[in-house]
């Protein structure tokens, strides 16, 4: 399947499967539920999904994967367009960790989580820590050899469905000597490992997806370690853009259809007074500003997905992808929040499963900064985009 | 340095530390508020207050919004005195002027948070059989849940403003919290619908009952103005301390220019949301046919001044600055509530350039 | 990459070398531009042009922005062809299509520069005695005064809109040289008063006159959004050069993080607005039905976008920058005159708000 | 004069004054007009200034000022109101050099050269370079001692009115081993003295007010040194912050008044269609929100005199100003260009003798770079406000 004609059929029977299988109500349903419905849900869509074959679109064919790229992005726009929930559980296990596994894991450790993963498998990401913050590679977890074994010690934080996960992909530092980024390995950790202590952050939006994870002599085998010792640093910078491009294309679509579909609802309606915000010229000068950049928005992933496929992608265009991103759904969620007014405040939980625009403008607007801050926050990416993209020098003293 | 330039600062100092106690959401004690005189700072002397301005209670609500205080202040205090001090006098309008400088609470004033500027009143008097009744309904209502007795502004049968004093266990009446995210902030709905109304609990103003509506808004917006400046305030205070201490790339982060410079600029907002809450203050002491004016300002700029610092903060202080437990959030939710009570910035603009063309 | 693209970027090439050799504001040899083909580029190869389509257009209207280049190109080649590519065939319109791909100036089309989108036409045709007669009058017309024929879109007696083709010497016509301080655009007005038409000059649009029109002014803006984005990019690509050289403080200017951090926020805009200027000539080559939409989102994002990469461009150059000698002004000058013509931002996005509610 | 009543009779006194002396359509007349011409108006403004007692009011009052900050501030609120010609050419005369010899100077200089100002001696600040730009103190023009004097060379930048000036405050480096800002000495040259080569620089707005001054072995009699020698740098700080408050709130005060009654008028004058640009919500939201702003710069600027005056400015404070006007005028004269489009462009000249608006939108907006780079770019301003403003730690490498 790679002709246009294909990829329309292929559209049309996506859009199909929505209509049949998204459940109409999920967001009521999923707004104020427990953490086990939400676990529950979560399953039963990745089975929905995984029963369609689009649960792992991404991964290559022998492991239950192998769509194109087009197809891929056609497959995203449409679960964007028909609103379905997000695999929000399973993202860390379908991406980094399987990208972790694929790239620079053994066969044998493909071979047990692959699997794995597609039966349920919950992964977390052990790489931030409390002292580190955007600078990651300062990491202070230490990770000692005993044999066959490595014994770890210290704390992760911002470890998101922590308090659901199976396995860990964590970072650690076995070279205590070496420059900061070369004395770090790379290592698959059982979060049933004794030692092991998670416990749920509360965020400013009163939801605890993060976790902070306390690590006490916990002995990881040597067998668990992904790419060399000591390498660790350079395998998660491989890994970590892996599928970048297509997950913010998702994102982008996620804004542009029910997110801007919300705002657009929430100018249109009338008040009190039988007005609309959008009969306002400033209301409608703003929206059309947001359409625009949106718009351009879902344009830049598209051709960002496009060029990492061919292999032309930029040193900068994933932090430029992000940067603009982050900001551009964090000025969306101030605007919807302006519109509703005090209404919008008045919604105290959002619906889980959602993506990170749920039409409870606060709340979204605060848990945006979940995209300003994490992952490089928006003056590291600044940073980025000057350095490698613009070729701007470096600051003198900046650590390396 | 002026008289009442170095009183204002004493006040300040003392209202600092008195709200630096508690936590900022646990609630503030109301009675060290009381000793303190902040209750009465508006009473005339006579009915045991200090007979103080609002220019002495600006200061109060900005300490306040500082320490994201959980109080009643608005809506018993600033609010409820705001409404008295226009009401021709009475027995029962000195006596719960009284009742406001001795520090009891339980006092609200059916004002409608979504509502700015030149609105009228949302409740009405219908003559009928038996007297005149009360009907509407207001929402957002600063401090109406816990409040025994509530003052209704109303359109009285001749068109007139009116201030209806009722228990809040008048039969008819029906009053609802209404949570929002910020905890620090307690608003609810207020129905009346066909409450019997004495004829001594109806005041009218002491002079245009319709103008005391609307400076009475503008009160409101203003005491919010200066909550935001507060918000602000605080949230730099917190960021120069935390960027100065917090460490990345083998230096304070304090010392990035971006870090810097985003620092500045909240200091520049500050700075101007200062002077305009000032204007406003001075005009409304003053009672300056231009007060309206001078609050939309005050309470457009400061408002949205304190969002974009709070945020600001937000995304300095980092993944911390995102816990729940940093408190940094209360001061965001604070921030944008703020924003939108009574009258958004859009709204005072719109006013505003209203009066330009 | 495409055969498409390869070709664009062929394109780019041979259009960045040719435009640098001249001082910006110097004018283009015409002669080379003709050579290059790139006056018959979008006319049809049995009239002596290469059949190409505006996405080859827009490479040249991108890269003479980047030049901030003066030339007749926009109102002799991209309007005319423009104009005359959706009139119905005739032995007039065909003559003149081969005239401007063999390189002939000298021809304009009476598009008010103020306007945009639906709007109608500036000129209308009055039926009277002795056949029809034009009026009417516009502003801002791209590259009048220099021409010697004329192409009008006007409202016919039927209610129609056709083009009259009129020499530029006709009695009635008055054409007026309006300087603006953008030295490398040339304006002019436009008026008809009272100017007899020849039946062979009137000639009607091969579909909907009212929508050739509306293409018309779409491409126009459309065209000038590539100009913008061309300026936009040159002074990204300036800035970038000069800040890794100069000197303050002891380092290059363009290590500190305010310095960075202005420079990626202006290669963000610039990506985004080249995002929307290819999805708008993609929808305007594929005449789809939201062409104008497209259009709309790409002239008012572009035309932002340049004035504000230009503007901190100024900026970071320090004073430098502010010398006429520098040449900076002029891409500012071009970049706040591109934001305006065709179509204000403010006017494309009230356009696109209509659409949504 | 201090009491309330009395500020109320000065204000009535100042505008009776500006009523009949103000020249009614100096704008239109000074559009265009040569450099002779535009010298002869502004003496003839500075003239009639003077016979009202009105020139020099910041002056101590054996000099011929003495008037309190309080009446100034009236004088100044007065003079925009009425939309008065400013005194440019004067300037730097009645300010910089009042200031540095009221200051610094030796009694001799003081005799010497204030009456002369008052007769109508121009003075330009011969302080900026080429290369030196913001970093001021990187200054590389020298000073080397021969006997009683002192021979000159290097080059000076962004001398505004450097071509009608007799006398020049000039910084030097006079001792190259010491540290940068240890080694500068500050003179008062003769613009006449062999050596001194003044060249117009042509500016983005197509006028030419600044000069470039090449200087080739100029000598200056040690006698026209201010202050110690080497402690030119010094000095220039001392003198350059005085005044710096009236001067802001005199341009505060202009924008306010002549300035935002033309952005009004832009906004309430009916276009071809009838509308007027304010009928559109957001147009109406912007000049509301200039307004609003200016109304807090009058304010700030106000307060920063005050407090100035009574010794209790911050040291960013003069920085914050500066900051918000500069960016304020920025915007306000963008949205000007915006909101009267094309025309904005029509204007190819701007009035002399005007300050920083002329209702001339795209001059105006291109001119706004005058503010927003020299005296401290507006990033330096923001490095400024940040460390001694609230303490923020300085750059590891910044230069010292």
């Amino acid at each position: 399947m790679s002709g246009p004609v294909d990829l329309d059929a292929f559209r049309a029977t996506v859009r199909d499967w929505c209509r049949a299988h998204v459940p109409p109500r999920w967001r009521e349903e999923q707004t104020g539920v427990s953490g086990e419905a939400y676990v529950r849900f979560q399953q039963a869509w990745f089975a929905e999904l995984r029963g369609a074959g689009y649960a792992v679109p991404h991964w290559p064919a022998e492991w239950g994967g192998g769509m194109s790229v087009a197809e891929q992005v056609v497959l995203y726009q449409e679960l964007a367009a028909a609103d379905a929930p997000r695999l929000v559980l399973a993202f860390v296990s379908l991406h980094h960790a399987a990208a972790t596994l694929l790239e620079a894991g053994t066969d044998e450790q493909r071979a047990r989580h692959l699997p794995a993963i597609l039966d349920g498998e919950i992964w977390v990401q052990g790489f931030s820590e409390p002292e580190a913050g955007s600078d990651l590679a300062s990491l202070r977890t230490t990770a000692r050899r005993e044999g066959d074994e490595f014994v770890v010690n210290g704390q992760k934080i911002w470890a998101s469905g922590g308090m659901h996960a199976d396995w860990c992909l964590l970072l650690a530092r076995t070279d205590p000597q070496a420059p900061k980024r070369r004395g770090i390995s790379y290592f698959l950790m059982d979060m049933r490992s004794p030692g092991v202590d998670v416990r749920p952050i509360r965020q400013a939006t009163g939801e605890s997806h993060f976790c902070e994870v306390f690590l006490t002599d916990v002995r990881i085998p040597a067998t668990q370690l992904v790419g060399p010792e000591n390498a660790g640093w350079q395998v998660a910078q491989a890994t970590l853009s892996t599928e970048r491009g297509m997950t913010m294309l998702e994102l982008a679509e996620r804004l542009g259809n029910a997110g801007f579909r919300w705002l657009v609802a929430a100018c249109t309606r009338p008040g009190p007074d039988g007005l609309r915000p959008i009969d306002d010229g400033a209301v409608a000068d703003r929206l059309a500003a947001l359409e625009t950049e949106i718009v351009g928005l879902r344009a830049l992933c598209r051709d960002f997905v496009d060029r990492s496929e061919a292999g032309r992608a930029g040193p900068a265009d994933a932090s430029v992808v992000k940067l603009f991103y982050s900001e551009l759904l964090q000025r969306t969620m101030d605007f919807g929040t302006q519109v509703t007014g005090l209404a919008s405040h008045t919604h105290l939980q959002k619906p889980l499963s959602s993506g990170w625009e749920s039409g409870a403008w606060m709340l979204d607007f605060l848990g945006s900064w979940e995209w300003t801050i994490p992952g490089g926050a928006s003056e590291i990416q600044r940073t980025i985009i000057a350095e490698r993209g613009l070729g701007l020098p470096r600051e003198p003293v900046m650590g390396s | 340095m002026t008289d009442l330039a170095e009183l204002h600062e004493d006040l300040r100092a003392v209202a600092r530390e008195l709200l630096a106690a508690g936590r900022p959401d646990a609630g503030v004690d109301w009675e060290e508020l009381v000793r303190a005189g902040w209750t009465g700072m508006e009473v005339p002397e006579e009915l045991d207050g200090a007979g103080a301005t609002l220019a002495e209670v600006a200061v109060v609500c900005e300490e306040l919004g500082r320490a994201a205080a959980r109080t009643p202040y608005l809506g018993s205090v600033v609010l409820a005195v705001g409404a008295l001090a226009r009401t021709a006098g009475c027995a029962g309008r000195d006596e719960l002027l009284r009742d406001v400088a001795s520090g009891e609470t339980g006092i609200a004033v059916a004002l409608d948070g979504a509502l700015s500027g030149a609105a009228g009143p949302s409740f009405r008097l219908v003559e009928g059989a038996g007297g005149l009744r009360l009907h509407g309904r207001a929402g957002f209502v600063p401090d109406v849940a816990d409040a025994a007795r509530l003052l209704v502004p109303a359109a009285a049968p001749d068109g007139g403003v009116v201030l209806v004093a009722l228990d809040a266990a008048t039969p008819g009446l029906t009053v609802t919290a209404q949570p929002v995210l910020d905890a620090t902030r307690a608003l609810g709905g207020l129905t009346a619908d066909g409450v019997p109304v004495g004829d001594g609990t109806v005041w009218r103003a002491a002079g245009d009952g319709e103008a005391a509506l609307r400076a009475l808004l503008d009160r409101a917006a203003l005491a919010v103005a200066c909550d935001s400046l507060g918000v602000a305030g605080a949230m730099l205070d917190r960021t120069v301390a935390y960027v100065g201490v917090r460490e990345q790339f083998g230096r304070a982060i304090g010392s990035f220019q971006a870090v810097k410079h985003a620092c500045a600029d909240m200091l520049v907002q500050i700075t101007v949301a200062r002077q305009l809450v000032g204007l406003a203050v001075r005009a409304v002491v003053a009672e300056d046919a231009d007060a309206g004016a001078a609050v939309a300002r005050a309470k457009a700029y400061a408002g949205e001044a304190a969002v974009a610092v709070a945020g600001k903060a937000m995304q300095l202080h980092g993944g911390i600055g995102y816990t729940w437990e940093s408190g940094v959030h209360l001061f965001l939710k604070r921030a944008a509530l703020n924003r939108s009570l009574f009258g958004s910035p859009a709204e005072h603009r719109r006013a505003l350039a209203a009066r330009l063309g």
